[in-house]
């Protein structure tokens, strides 16, 4: 392969330290090198802003929930409907896009690599047939342990080991890459209809409670020494005044892990609210925001809304529920045997309603007073706040306090009354924003060891150009053009090719799928344990020998492998 | 005797449904099952030969009693003799009216085809393998 | 501006021709207006003998004539929002979706989903329309949200399903599950119907012949005299469907 | 040999705990399966090469002039229409949707006779659903309605519902109760502790009556309602609400009754109304044993389960014109790629003899009643026997299929590829 060279680049780097250089940028066999002999392709950048290749370490965008709210939604499958062109296939949808549509869009923006927020082990086969159909960004899977009767056994137990035993086992089976937690304990409960409203309530018949699930797993992560750390969705998602359970969960995070978080709080504006009812709902982004400033151990992504229609997805059914009675919309949930479930609705964030308001300027709060950009992430839990379609106007109103105080004027006057918004004048400048939509990411995943998020010579050569001059612009004035920059990269380059010109795609995708393997020892491992093998063929509906994703289902496979300290 | 069709899935159906130009599939899906007191009516034994006509026409089946169905009601699993007298008009929804088929019922003496022959009446060209 | 389109003959006449491009103001500047036949692109000028008389500066001066062999042609006036359509004979699915204003006037029959989600407007058919007249969008919560449908003849299953606003009138008899989700509006049914406003939240519906197979789950509310037709009718009033919230009304002549 | 854990590609079931003893590229016996699963592994009746029709007889011909002349009919198509897709793995089912973009076609699959009004209804509502498992550990009442499953689905009440322990309920046929409602008495209907017997076309009725009921209306319902008393209602209604966990399965006793989707519709907000009470949910029991998978596929490609027309280049649905029924009904189309499903058999007579008047190509690994409308027929492997690939079970869950042996067939996958490069060479990319 003759290389590629990037010219008169305006390089902003956080993981190399780079921070505005004008500099080259030289690609052979799909890494970043130190430099490529002549004859290579030279693309000019012009000066303008070169970014690695946007990560996106919260979104939901492929597997068995997502294409349900695909299969429930013809209604949103009207907007965004383009035919077959070129390279590209066709794609359908608005809020939850065809698979093509997601990675096109995705990659129209200059992102290159996806983690899909909730993947339930037992339907892990549909994630990864979607994530090869989503072919223009690698992509990564969080499991799904909220609900995992192994798992709260072993808790019970005070087992931690077998906890990470199972994780490990699990992890290997489905090809998932890292932990997650959905309302843990909360998603138990709803197989019977009800739900956990406090860290410390306990989980029907289990005997267990959210906070010793999230302790053991936070140990057990630590323990197989995974990438990512465990990435929670905390309890009461959406509850006036659950910012006190975020406050809790946060106080029970350890630091443990010198080179990232130990925990991953994901979507945090849907879990700061105070006030007690929907009437007296408030922003308390300050009292989370001082909690995460304190704390190197945590780090959050702001699970930003924005106004207009979207589609909510969860592993959250209680949640749904919830939310569903509020909506009266149309409600679908899908519960999965011994390990999660989930729910789906369509909803409308409007201007008109206070409600919304309120939860639109947490998320920019969070971010705002978050003073270490590496400690919070952009993500707008996609499509859950909007599609992600709208990162580039939630990075202009993140730059941009003129931008703010636009909105401010034409959303419910009273919101001001329940937020801190108005008073905060922090505009983010380019660094920072090149941190929390890829370098921070990139960290936080623990991705950097396998070049992910940055361009220093060895890491993939996933880079995004944008049509965007900083040395030109100003952020908190011209924030249309930033908004329209980052909207369409110039270029789009996934692993030393072009794969996108001016928001169009012009290559097939070859993506990977990256995933994680802790080796533990042998009597760790749960195949050879035989009440783990019982309990599974008497309770699950498929055989144990038929639940493991095969080889086949990743066919350009990526595994990050560890030494369990077991 | 005017009757309303139901069709539906039977066991026998299922297992021969690889089969199609079988015998065995032929019996299953050729029977018309129906109330005794209706066949008593229409004086007809089980495996009486019996002609089945709605609005789109008319086919040769074999009665057969069956507990269950109230008088005025008949029974074929799905396949093409039950198909021969389905309307395809779906009301909108692509589905058709596979279980309200209003038909009439009188004894016949002709012989029941086959599934090829069926084809072949539709324009098809029977294939022997 | 007068646009007179009369069908070519086609060697495959049962193709549908999806034509959503003719609307009153494509015409107004020589616009290339193309449609699909299956899956082929067409000019216009390909399937139709196109005539125009007469100049206009706004679509509201435009007034379209379909003619021929017309029964297979979709979406003909979808987005419509000024000017007049007239169908000389049949009109094929679509017609009118999503119009917010104008007029079209079918003379003959109209098939399925006729002014569906309609914003306003009117849509006058002559003869009967087919499933779905006045209804909505697969999976949207709301269908017609205003303006006028009236069918001289018969409609089919479904007529004004998700109805939200608007008026409705079908002269004749409907089919099975008129109004069905019906949550705003007015529907007149002139004639019989099977099992009307089921699932109902808002609206009117008015019944002025049978209503077969009224679902056991509305609350008779009183009677009332109305007119329909020239002619003073005594009408039982219905609240329902209480298997949902049961806001609507429905008349139902006794 | 004998293979352990094997996949039965027969119903929605998609049980995964087969036994299978193959013998010189044969199966020779099946353990654990039902009457259904070993009449399809044990079958052995493929049709043995590709034929083509030729005036009023068929010959044989080579797979690669089968490809080739199924390629030219579809190309020279203005309205073609592929249908079928159930039978097959997801694989194949893919490569049918992009050779469908790529066409400008109309791709269907046979949800729509089948399940097609619950995807509409789902699409209106919502579904509250859960996967099997959860329906085996956790459920103390269950409703069949318009269902058959010893017929159609013979393992179901022995792997998820009547029969099965689970963790929560450890002797199920004690602990659980059974409805049955349907038309008809079934031989399922025998084993419920209430049968409801439903008029004809009476369902959407009781559905509403058993809503307001649930919703404290109980002074509105009259004596009967479709033919069901008054205090069978009410009883049916109590043992829902004092559930722990209800399972409603529905079949097409309520997706082919009048009012087909709204039926479904109807049931679904039950469910739901259900659910301010207690734990409730409410499945189809899907027919083919991947035509969920065909629903899942098209979905994550084109944002629609079904019914897809991609005339103008854009994915557009809408049943009732889009699906197959009413495209052949219309004779709208001018070719027909049938895939691994029966619709001679299958569709009502008009729809059949649009079939007989078209090219109609059939990829298929027996001689079914297609094959003597056809013009030409490729036949296949048969997935789970010497072809494997993805599944999806009636509840969503993905289930890898096995092959069981290397035979000579050509998979759906294969062909379809072929097909697919052909018509893209001359299509450009």
């Amino acid at each position: 392969m003759t290389g590629l060279l990037v010219k008169n680049a305006y390089v902003i780097d956080p993981l190399s330290g780079v921070n505005g250089e004008i500099m080259d940028i030289a690609v052979r066999d799909g890494k970043i090198v130190e430099d490529v002999r002549s004859g290579a392709v030279v693309i000019d950048a012009g000066g303008c802003l070169t970014l690695p290749g946007g990560i996106d370490s919260h979104s939901h965008v492929c597997g068995t929930k997502v294409n349900f709210g695909r299969y429930m939604s013809p209604e949103d499958m009207r907007a965004g409907r383009t035919a077959r062109k070129g390279a590209m296939h066709v794609t359908s949808g608005y809020s939850v896009p065809t698979t093509f549509g997601n990675s096109y869009r995705y990659s129209a923006m200059g992102y290159t690599t996806v983690l899909e927020g909730a993947m339930a082990p037992l339907e892990a086969r549909h994630t990864h047939e979607e994530f090869t159909a989503t072919p223009h960004q690698d992509m990564l899977a969080n499991t799904l342990f909220d609900g995992n009767w192994s798992i709260m056994e072993a808790v019970r137990d005070k087992d931690m080991k077998r906890a990470a035993a199972v994780v490990a086992w699990t992890l290997a089976a489905v090809k998932g890459f890292a932990i997650k937690l959905t309302n843990p304990g909360g998603t138990e409960a709803w197989g019977w209809g009800e739900d956990v409203h406090s860290i410390r309530d306990e989980v029907p018949h289990f005997g267990v409670t959210p906070a010793e699930i999230i302790e053991t797993m936070i140990q057990a992560n630590e323990l197989l020494n995974l990438p990512h750390s465990v990435h929670i969705h905390c309890n009461n998602l959406g509850v006036p005044g659950n910012y006190q359970t975020t406050l809790d969960t946060i106080n029970l995070a350890p630091d443990l892990n010198k080179d990232r978080q130990s925990l991953y709080l994901t979507h945090v504006q849907f879990h700061s609210y105070g006030g007690s009812t929907w009437q007296d709902i408030c922003s308390k982004s300050e009292d989370i925001a001082r909690a995460v400033n304190a704390r190197p151990q945590v780090a959050i992504d702001m699970g930003q809304i924005m106004f207009g229609r979207t589609t909510t997805m969860t592993a959250d059914g209680p949640m749904e529920w919830k939310l569903y009675m509020l909506h009266h919309n149309k409600w679908s949930n899908h519960d999965v045997e011994l390990e999660t479930g989930s729910g789906i609705i369509p909803v409308y964030y409007g201007r008109k309603s206070l409600v919304n308001c309120v939860m639109w300027a947490i998320g920019l709060e969070l971010a705002l007073l978050t003073e270490n950009p590496w400690q919070c992430m952009l993500a707008t839990d996609n499509p859950n706040g909007a599609p992600f379609v709208k990162y580039p106007e939630i990075i202009a109103l993140l730059m941009s306090r003129k931008l703010r105080e636009y909105e401010m004027k034409v959303i419910d006057p009273r919101t001001e009354h329940f937020v801190p918004l108005f008073a905060i004048d922090r505009e983010l400048d380019w660094y920072e924003i090149a941190v929390m939509t890829r370098a921070a990411q990139a960290k936080a995943l623990g991705i950097t060891r396998i070049g992910k998020g940055h361009l220093a010579p060895g890491a993939e050569a996933d880079i995004a150009i944008y049509p965007l001059k900083p040395d030109e612009l100003d952020p908190t004035v011209d924030y249309q053009q930033v908004m329209a920059g980052f909207a369409k990269t110039r270029y789009t380059i996934k692993r030393g090719r072009v794969v996108a010109r001016d928001g169009e795609v012009i290559v097939e995708g070859a993506n990977s799928t990256i995933w994680s393997r802790s080796d533990v020892p042998p009597e760790y491992d749960l195949n050879q344990d035989p009440e783990f093998v019982k309990k599974f063929e008497q309770y699950y509906t498929v055989r144990m020998r038929n639940y493991p994703v095969q080889d086949v289902y990743l066919p350009r496979g990526l595994c990050i492998r560890t030494e369990a300290s077991l | 005797m005017r009757g309303i069709l139901n069709t539906g899935r039977t066991i026998r159906q299922g297992s021969y449904v690889e089969r199609k130009n079988s015998p065995a599939y032929r019996e299953e899906a050729a029977s018309l099952h129906m109330n005794q007191v209706d066949m008593l009516d229409l004086e007809l034994e089980e495996g009486s030969h019996v002609r089945v006509r709605s609005d789109q026409g008319a086919v040769v089946m074999v009665a057969r009693p069956a507990d269950g169905l109230a008088r005025g009601e008949v029974f074929v699993c799905l396949g093409p003799y039950a198909n021969f007298l389905v309307n395809p008009e779906t009301h909108g929804t692509g589905m058709p009216d596979f279980k309200t088929t209003p038909v009439t019922i009188e004894p016949t003496t002709e012989q029941v085809p086959t599934v090829r022959e069926i084809m072949e009446r539709y324009g098809g060209v029977g294939y022997e393998d | 501006m007068r646009v007179i389109l009369k069908t070519r003959p086609r060697a495959k006449p049962k193709i549908p021709i999806e034509a959503e491009t003719i609307i009153p103001q494509n015409f107004l500047r020589k616009n290339d207006v193309r449609v699909y036949e299956g899956n082929k692109e067409r000019k216009l000028e390909d399937l139709f003998y196109i005539t125009i008389e007469g100049p206009a500066v706004s679509p509201d001066q435009v007034e379209v004539i379909l003619t021929g062999d017309t029964g297979v042609i979709k979406r003909v006036g979808e987005y419509m929002n000024a000017g007049r359509i007239i169908v000389e004979g049949d009109i094929g699915m679509h017609c009118g979706n999503f119009m917010s204003a104008g007029e079209i006037i079918i003379r003959g029959n109209a098939d399925s989903w006729l002014g569906r989600e309609m914003r306003g407007g009117v849509i006058r058919c002559e003869g009967n329309a087919a499933h779905y007249c006045a209804a909505g969008y697969r999976g949207e919560k709301r269908g017609m949200r205003g303006g006028t449908v009236e069918v001289l003849g018969n409609a089919g299953d479904f007529a004004a399903e998700y109805l939200c606003g608007g008026d409705v009138l079908i002269h004749g008899n409907c089919g099975d599950l008129p109004a069905v989700e019906m949550r705003g509006g007015t529907l007149t049914i002139g004639g019989d119907c099977h099992r009307p406003c089921g699932n109902m939240t808002g609206g009117t519906c008015r019944i002025f012949g049978a209503a077969h197979q009224f679902l056991p789950t509305f609350r008779k509310n009183g009677s009332e005299e109305m007119e329909y037709a020239g002619k003073q009718h005594r009408m039982a009033v219905y609240r329902g469907d209480v298997a949902n919230r049961g806001k609507g009304t429905v008349l139902i002549r006794t | 040999m004998k293979i352990e854990d094997v996949v039965c590609t027969f119903c929605g079931c998609l049980c995964d705990d087969l036994v299978v003893e193959v013998e010189n590229n044969r199966v020779i016996s099946v353990e654990n399966g039902c009457t259904l699963a070993n009449e399809k592994f044990m079958g052995d009746h493929r049709l043995k090469s590709p034929i083509r029709r030729e005036g009023n007889g068929w010959k044989a011909l080579s797979y690669d002039d089968a490809i080739r002349e199924t390629a030219e009919i579809l190309l020279d198509a203005d309205r073609p229409l592929l249908y079928g897709w159930s039978g097959t793995h997801g694989e194949a089912q893919s490569v049918g949707v992009h050779l469908a973009e790529l066409l400008g076609a109309v791709i269907d699959n046979t949800s729509t006779v089948c399940h097609g009004p619950s995807i509409m209804a789902i699409q209106e509502v919502g579904h509250p659903g859960c996967t099997l498992g959860q329906v085996k550990n956790r459920a103390d009442v269950i409703v069949y309605w318009g269902a058959n499953p010893i017929d159609a689905h013979p393992r179901h009440m022995s792997r998820y519902t009547t029969y099965a322990d689970g963790f929560f309920v450890k002797e199920a046929f004690k602990e659980r109760k059974v409805i049955v409602v349907d038309v008809r008495k079934t031989e399922s209907s025998a084993v419920a502790d209430e049968f409801v017997k439903v008029e004809r076309g009476g369902d959407y009725a009781i559905l509403s009556a058993l809503r307001a009921i649930v919703r404290g209306k109980r002074d509105l319902i009259p004596k009967q309602v479709a033919g069901v008393t008054r205090e069978q209602l009410f009883r049916v209604a109590d043992i829902c609400i004092n559930a722990k966990f209800g399972a409603i399965f529905f079949g097409l006793g309520l997706t082919m009754s009048p009012g087909k989707y709204k039926n479904i519709r109807n049931a679904i907000e039950l469910t739901e109304e259900l659910n301010r009470h207690t734990k409730f949910t409410i499945s189809p029991m899907r027919g083919h044993w991947n035509v969920y998978g065909s629903n899942e596929v098209f979905t994550w490609i084109t944002g629609y389960p079904y019914a897809v027309d991609f005339a103008r280049g854009i994915a557009f649905y809408n049943p009732g014109e889009t699906t197959s029924v009413d495209i052949l009904k219309r004779g709208e189309c001018d070719a027909c790629l049938v895939v691994a499903s029966d619709p001679g058999a299958h569709f009502p007579r008009a729809c059949a003899e649009h079939l007989a008047r078209i090219p109609t190509v059939q990829i298929d690994p027996h001689v079914n009643a297609t094959t003597h409308l056809a013009t030409l027929q490729i036949p296949v492997a048969v997935t789970g026997i010497d072809a494997e690939g993805t599944a999806y079970r009636m509840d969503g869950v993905p289930i890898r299929t096995r092959k069981l042996f290397d035979g000579t067939y050509p998979s759906d996958f294969d062909i379809l590829g072929k097909i697919y490069e052909q018509v893209k060479e001359v299509k450009g990319s």
